[in-house]
C-alpha cells in the first residue's frame, strides 16, 4: 500500500458539482494504491505558483485505476485546476500522508464526521468500511449538501446546517447528539479546526476513539522541509521535540495526540 | 567526459547536491530519488540539541517562489548521528552536515560530536535568527562571522563551509572575512528575508512574520553574489539560489562556482536534482565540453 | 469612498503613481494611459546635465522580472523642464521629479533648478551605479544617506523623498538616517542587484554585467523592507517592488506605506496603474473599507 | 497612421513554414493601421516571461482586418506563441516603431534586402510598394528560403545564400553586386547586425539612401524606459545625447545616422 511517485494524471471528467466545488476524476498511477484519508499534492502549471497543492483522495475506482479530488476553489491554484478538461494531463504527487485506520475499527460503530470541504475525504472512508456499522455525520453551511447522496450508498447519513435550512441546525456533533441511538466507539473527522477541536474534546469526555484529518501549508508533502508541523502532546518520534508531520505522520492523527 | 569535482580535497562526483533544509536527510526522498547519483547530500540544520522551531504557518507561496520560516527545528545532533548519519553511510554519496546554533559554544558543541562520524564536511548556517548577539546574525557581520569561523575551524576534524546570507550590503565582505578566517569554501546563498501579507485577514500569512525566500524568483541575485564572491576569495564556493534546471546551474558554475545545491526546486520538482545532473551532462555534450572544471568562472 | 492620501502636506487623489524610470515622464505612454487618473507621475531620474547611460544590452528578462541597468541616461535637467514638466503641467496629476547624481554637488544643482518648476515633490534617487564617493552608493552606508539628505534638504524648496537602495544589510538604519536628517518621507525598494549569464555565448546578458532586478519576483522583499521601515521611522512611506494588482498594492499600504508605485508592471501590461487603482476600489468596497487611510499599516 | 493599443488577437492560422519558423495570422484591431517595417509586442502567457517579444509585422491584408507575424523559435516566448492555435486569442502592444518610409522612395530604383529572420518585414515593405521599380535581395543559409515566393508577386527577387546552395554563394551584398543592372537609389534593409553594418557601409561609399531596421533588447516598446537605445552619430533629439530608442525613432534609421 506503499505508493510515492509523481503521477501523470490523465483527467476524465470533471464537473462542478456545487458553487465553487469541483469533482476531479483522474486516472493515475498511483490511485489503485491509495487508501482514505490518504491525499495527494496537485501542481499547477502557472510558473507564478509553483508549489502543490495538498488535496484528499475523495475516493478511488479501482478498476478504473482512478481517483477522484473533490476541490473548493480557494485561490490561484485551484481556480487553476478547475479549468481542467477531459484528456488534459495534470502533474500530482501520489500518494501522501498515513490515511484513516479503516483496517484496525472494524466490528464497531464507526461515525464518521466531515465538515464543508472536510467532507469529500470521509466519502472514501465510508466506501472502505462499507458493510460496516456506519454513520456519516456531514455538516454544511446552507441546504447544498453536496456529496451527501453519495454517502448514502456506504453508510446511514444525517445532516447538520449552519443555517438549520436542512438536518440538524448546528455542526456535526449537535447532529450526533440528536440521534440518540447512536453510540459510536470511534469517530473519524475531517473538517476546520474548530469542529476538529470540538470532536477532540467531545471524543475525550466520552471515551470515545477518534482520528482528525488536520491541514497546514505544505511544502514537500514528504516529510521534507518540516512546513506542516503540530504541536503534539509528547515528544513525537520523528522529531524528537513536540511538533508531528502532518503530511507524513498525518494528516490523520488519534485526537488524543496532537495539541490543537 | 568528466564532471568530477574538487572542493577542499573532498571529491564530487557530480557537482550536484542538495540545498540544507529543503531534502531532509535525504530518507524522505530516497523512494522518489536514487540518492547515489547526487553529488552530495547536504542535511537539514543540525544543532547540539533539539530544536522546536517556529509556530506554524512555516511556510507561504510567493511569485515564483516561497517564503519558509521553519525555524530550524531539528532532533538534535545525538539522534541526528544515530539516525541519519548512519541511513546515508549505505549510499555512495557525500554528506555534508549543515551546523546551525545560538551561540559560538553550540556551534562548536555539535561540531565536535560530528567530528568522528561519516560527515565529508561541515556547512555551518551563520544566518540563524536568533543569536547571542542580538539582532545581527553572525552572518551580517563581518567581524562576527570571522570570529565565529575561526572558532570552528580550530575544533573541526573535517573541512568546513560557512554558508553566507545574501541580507547584507556587499557579500564580498563576508566572503573575505570566512576565507581569512580559514574557511575551506563558501556556500551562497542562503534564503533572502521576505514577507507577506494575507489581504483578506490582515494577517500576516507565516507566524513568523518574515521569512526566507528561495526559489527561482531570487536566482539573479544568487548569480550576482556567486560572480562576486569568485572575484573576491580563492576557496570554492558552492552556489545556490532558485536552480530548477542544468541551465540554471551551469549559470551558476558560469558565474565561478564549483559546485551547486538545489533547494526548493525538490518540492517543485522531485526529481529536480537528477533533472540537474542529466541537463549538465546534455549541456556539456551539446557545447563538446569534456570536463567541466573548463566551464567554471569562465564567464 | 476616500482614496486621497496626504504626504508630506501635499495630497494625491489616490495612492497610485509611476515608479521612476518605468514610465519615462508619461508623455510615452499618454496614448495608452489616461494620466489625469493617476495619483502621480513620478518622472524617469533626471541630472544636473545629460547622462549617456550604459551600453546596450541594457535590460534582461529573468524569471518573474527583468534586470535593467539603463544607466540613468536622461537629457538632463533643462531639457526637463522645458519638455517634460510642461508637458505634466497640463494633467491633473501629482508630479514628483525624481533626482540622480554622482555627487552631492549634482544633485543640488538639479534641486536648485528644479525649485521654480511645477513639480510637487523631489525624489531623491540615492542608488546610482557610479558615484564620487567610490564603491559603495549614498545610498549603501548611513552616514552618507544621512550628509547627502541634509545637504538636499537644506536647499529644496519642496518636500524631499529620499528613495532607498534594498542592497543593505538593514534599511532601517538607512530610513532612520533619511528621517534625522530631514526627509519629509521615503520610497522603496529601489531594484535588488541581480546578473544573467547567457550560457550558450557564455557572456553576461547585460553589457553592464549586473542589473537591477524589478517586476513580481521581487515584491516579498519589498514588502519586507516597506513594514521594517515603518516600524523604525515617522515619515510616509511610498512603497513599491513589484506590484502588479490592486491586491499587491493593498499588501503594501498594509504593511504600512501612505502611496504606491508601478514599475515594471507597466512594461507587462501598459494599464497596470489603472487596473491598480480599480482593484484598490474594489477592495475597498468589498470590504467596506470607506477610508482607504483605514488600512494603512493595519496588519 | 497611428496606432497604439494593447490589442487582444486572435490567431486565424500558424503554419510551420521552414524548420522553426513559423508564420502566425492574427486578426486585432491595429492591423488596418500597420505600416510597412512596424513591429508589435507580443505577450507570452507563461507567468515566469513576463515580457513582450518584439515582432515584425510581416505584411497585412486589410480586407481581413489582420497581420502576420513571421518569426523564429528562438528562446521561451516564441516557443509558447508556436503553439497559438486558429481562434486562441493573444495579446499584443500594436503597433511599434515608425516603418519604412515606403511614400518618400516613390518613382527611385528600390532595393529591399532582408536576410534570415530578416525577410519578414521586407515581404510587406515589397508588397506597399508594389507597382515601383522594387528588387528584393533575400539572403539564406541553405536553399530553405522561405518566403521568398511570395516575394515574386511584388518584386523581382535575387536570392544569396551562404552554402552557395541557392542563388549567389554569400551575402545580399554579393548578390546585389553581381546584377549589375540594378542600380539602386535607395535600400531599405533588415537582417543581422554584420550584414547592416556591410549595407550601410556600401551605401555611403556608393551614395546610396539606406534605410536600415535595427534590432535591441525591449521592456516597455513605446519609449518610456531607454532600453532599447543605439549610438547616434549627432546628438538624438528626444534623448539630448548619442542615443536613439530602437523602439520609437526606429526600428528603421538612415544608415547615417546611427553608429553601429
Ligand atoms: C492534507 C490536506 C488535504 C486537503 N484536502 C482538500 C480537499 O480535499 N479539498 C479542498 O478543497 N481542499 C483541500 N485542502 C486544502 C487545499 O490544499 C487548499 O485549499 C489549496 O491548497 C488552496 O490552493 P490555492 O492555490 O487555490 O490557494 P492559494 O491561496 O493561492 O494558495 C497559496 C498557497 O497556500 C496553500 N494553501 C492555501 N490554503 C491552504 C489550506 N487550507 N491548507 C493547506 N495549504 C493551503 C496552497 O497550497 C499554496 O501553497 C487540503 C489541505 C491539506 C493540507
Ligand atoms: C524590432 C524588432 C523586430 C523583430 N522582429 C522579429 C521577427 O519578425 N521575427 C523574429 O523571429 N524575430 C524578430 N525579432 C527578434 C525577437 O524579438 C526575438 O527573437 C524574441 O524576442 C525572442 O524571444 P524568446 O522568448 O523566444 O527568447 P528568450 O531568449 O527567451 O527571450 C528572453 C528575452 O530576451 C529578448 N530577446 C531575445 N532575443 C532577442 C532579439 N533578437 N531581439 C530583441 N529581444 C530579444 C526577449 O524579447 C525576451 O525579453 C525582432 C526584434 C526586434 C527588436
Ligand atoms: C524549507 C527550507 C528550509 C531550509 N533550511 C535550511 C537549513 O536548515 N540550513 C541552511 O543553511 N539553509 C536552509 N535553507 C536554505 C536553502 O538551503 C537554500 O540556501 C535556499 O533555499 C536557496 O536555494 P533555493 O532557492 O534552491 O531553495 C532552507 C530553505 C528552505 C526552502
Ligand atoms: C527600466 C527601469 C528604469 C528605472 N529607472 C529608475 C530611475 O531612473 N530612478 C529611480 O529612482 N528608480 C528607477 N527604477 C527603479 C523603479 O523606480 C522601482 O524602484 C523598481 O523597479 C521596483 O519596482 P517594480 O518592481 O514595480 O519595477 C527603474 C526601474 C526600471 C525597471
Ligand atoms: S510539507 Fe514538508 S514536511 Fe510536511
Ligand atoms: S523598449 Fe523601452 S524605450 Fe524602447
Amino acid at each position: 500500500m506503499f505508493y510515492r511517485n509523481v503521477d501523470e494524471g490523465k483527467v476524465i471528467s470533471q464537473e462542478e458539482i456545487s458553487d465553487g466545488i469541483f469533482s476531479l476524476w483522474i486516472k493515475n498511477e498511483g490511485a489503485n494504491e491509495a487508501g482514505a484519508g490518504q491525499f495527494v499534492g496537485v501542481y499547477p502549471k502557472d510558473k507564478s505558483t509553483l508549489l502543490m497543492r495538498p488535496i484528499s483522495i475523495c475516493e478511488t475506482d479501482k478498476e478504473a485505476g482512478s481517483m477522484r479530488l473533490v476541490y473548493r476553489v480557494a485561490g490561484k491554484g485551484t481556480k487553476e485546476f478547475s479549468s481542467l478538461k477531459k484528456d488534459d494531463t495534470v502533474k500530482i504527487l501520489a500518494n501522501l500522508g498515513n490515511g484513516f485506520p479503516v483496517d484496525e475499527v472494524k466490528g464497531k460503530c464507526i461515525v464518521l464526521m466531515g465538515g464543508g470541504i472536510g467532507i469529500p475525504p470521509m466519502l472514501g472512508t465510508a466506501k472502505a468500511l462499507f458493510g460496516e456499522d456506519v454513520h456519516s455525520y456531514l455538516g454544511y453551511r446552507n441546504n447544498d449538501t453536496f456529496l451527501s447522496d453519495e454517502f448514502l450508498k456506504y453508510s446511514k447519513v444525517y445532516l447538520a446546517s449552519e443555517d438549520g435550512s436542512v438536518g440538524v441546525k448546528g455542526n456535526v456533533l449537535d447532529a450526533l447528539r440528536a440521534s440518540i441511538n447512536v453510540k459510536p466507539d470511534v469517530i473519524m473527522a475531517c473538517g476546520p479546526m474548530p469542529m476538529l477541536r470540538a470532536i477532540k474534546k467531545y471524543a475525550e469526555e466520552n471515551n470515545i476513539k477518534a482520528y482528525i484529518s488536520l491541514e497546514e501549508r505544505m511544502a514537500c508533502g514528504v516529510g521534507a522541509c518540516l512546513g506542516c508541523v503540530c504541536k503534539t502532546v509528547k515528544k513525537d518520534d520523528h522529531s524528537h521535540v513536540n511538533n508531528t508531520r502532518i503530511c507524513t505522520e498525518g494528516p490523520v492523527f488519534d485526537a488524543t495526540e496532537v495539541d490543537i | 567526459m568528466n564532471t568530477k569535482v574538487t572542493i577542499a580535497g573532498v571529491e564530487f562526483k557530480n557537482p550536484v547536491m542538495s540545498a540544507s533544509g529543503t531534502f531532509g536527510s535525504g530518507m524522505e526522498y530516497a523512494s522518489l530519488v536514487d540518492l547515489n547519483k547526487l553529488g552530495a547530500v547536504v542535511t537539514k540544520g543540525v544543532s547540539n540539541i533539539p530544536w522546536e522551531g517556529n509556530p506554524t504557518p512555516r511556510v507561504a507561496e510567493v511569485y515564483g517562489g516561497m517564503l519558509n520560516a521553519i525555524g530550524l527545528q531539528n532532533p538534535g545532533v545525538d539522534v541526528f548521528i544515530e539516525r541519519d548519519l548512519s541511513f546515508l553511510s549505505k549510499y555512495d554519496t557525500n554528506v555534508i552536515v549543515n551546523v546551525c546554533g545560538k551561540s559560538v559554544e553550540d556551534y562548536i558543541e555539535a561540531v565536535e560530536r560530528l567530528n568522528d562520524t561519516n560527515a565529508d564536511m561541515f556547512e555551518i548556517n551563520v544566518s540563524c535568527p536568533n543569536v547571542k548577539e542580538g539582532a545581527i546574525a553572525f552572518g551580517q557581520k563581518a567581524d562576527a562571522l570571522f570570529n565565529i569561523t575561526d572558532k570552528i575551524k580550530k575544533v573541526s576534524k573535517k573541512p568546513i563551509i560557512m554558508k553566507l546570507s545574501p541580507n547584507v550590503t556587499d557579500i564580498t565582505e563576508m566572503a573575505k572575512a570566512a576565507e581569512a578566517a580559514g574557511s575551506d569554501a563558501i556556500s551562497l546563498i542562503n534564503t533572502i528575508t521576505g514577507m507577506k501579507i494575507d489581504i483578506e485577514r490582515r494577517k500576516f500569512v507565516l507566524a513568523n512574520k518574515t521569512g526566507g525566500m528561495s526559489g527561482p524568483a531570487i536566482k539573479p541575485v544568487a548569480v550576482r553574489m556567486v560572480y562576486q564572491c569568485a572575484n573576491a576569495v580563492k576557496i570554492p564556493i558552492i552556489g545556490m539560489g532558485g536552480i530548477m534546471t542544468g541551465e540554471d546551474a551551469v549559470e551558476f558554475l558560469m558565474a565561478g562556482a564549483t559546485a551547486v545545491a538545489v533547494g526548493a526546486a525538490n518540492f517543485i520538482n522531485p526529481s529536480a536534482m537528477i533533472d540537474v545532473i542529466d541537463g549538465i551532462d546534455n549541456y556539456m555534450r551539446k557545447h563538446n565540453v569534456s570536463d567541466i572544471n573548463e566551464i567554471i568562472a569562465c564567464v
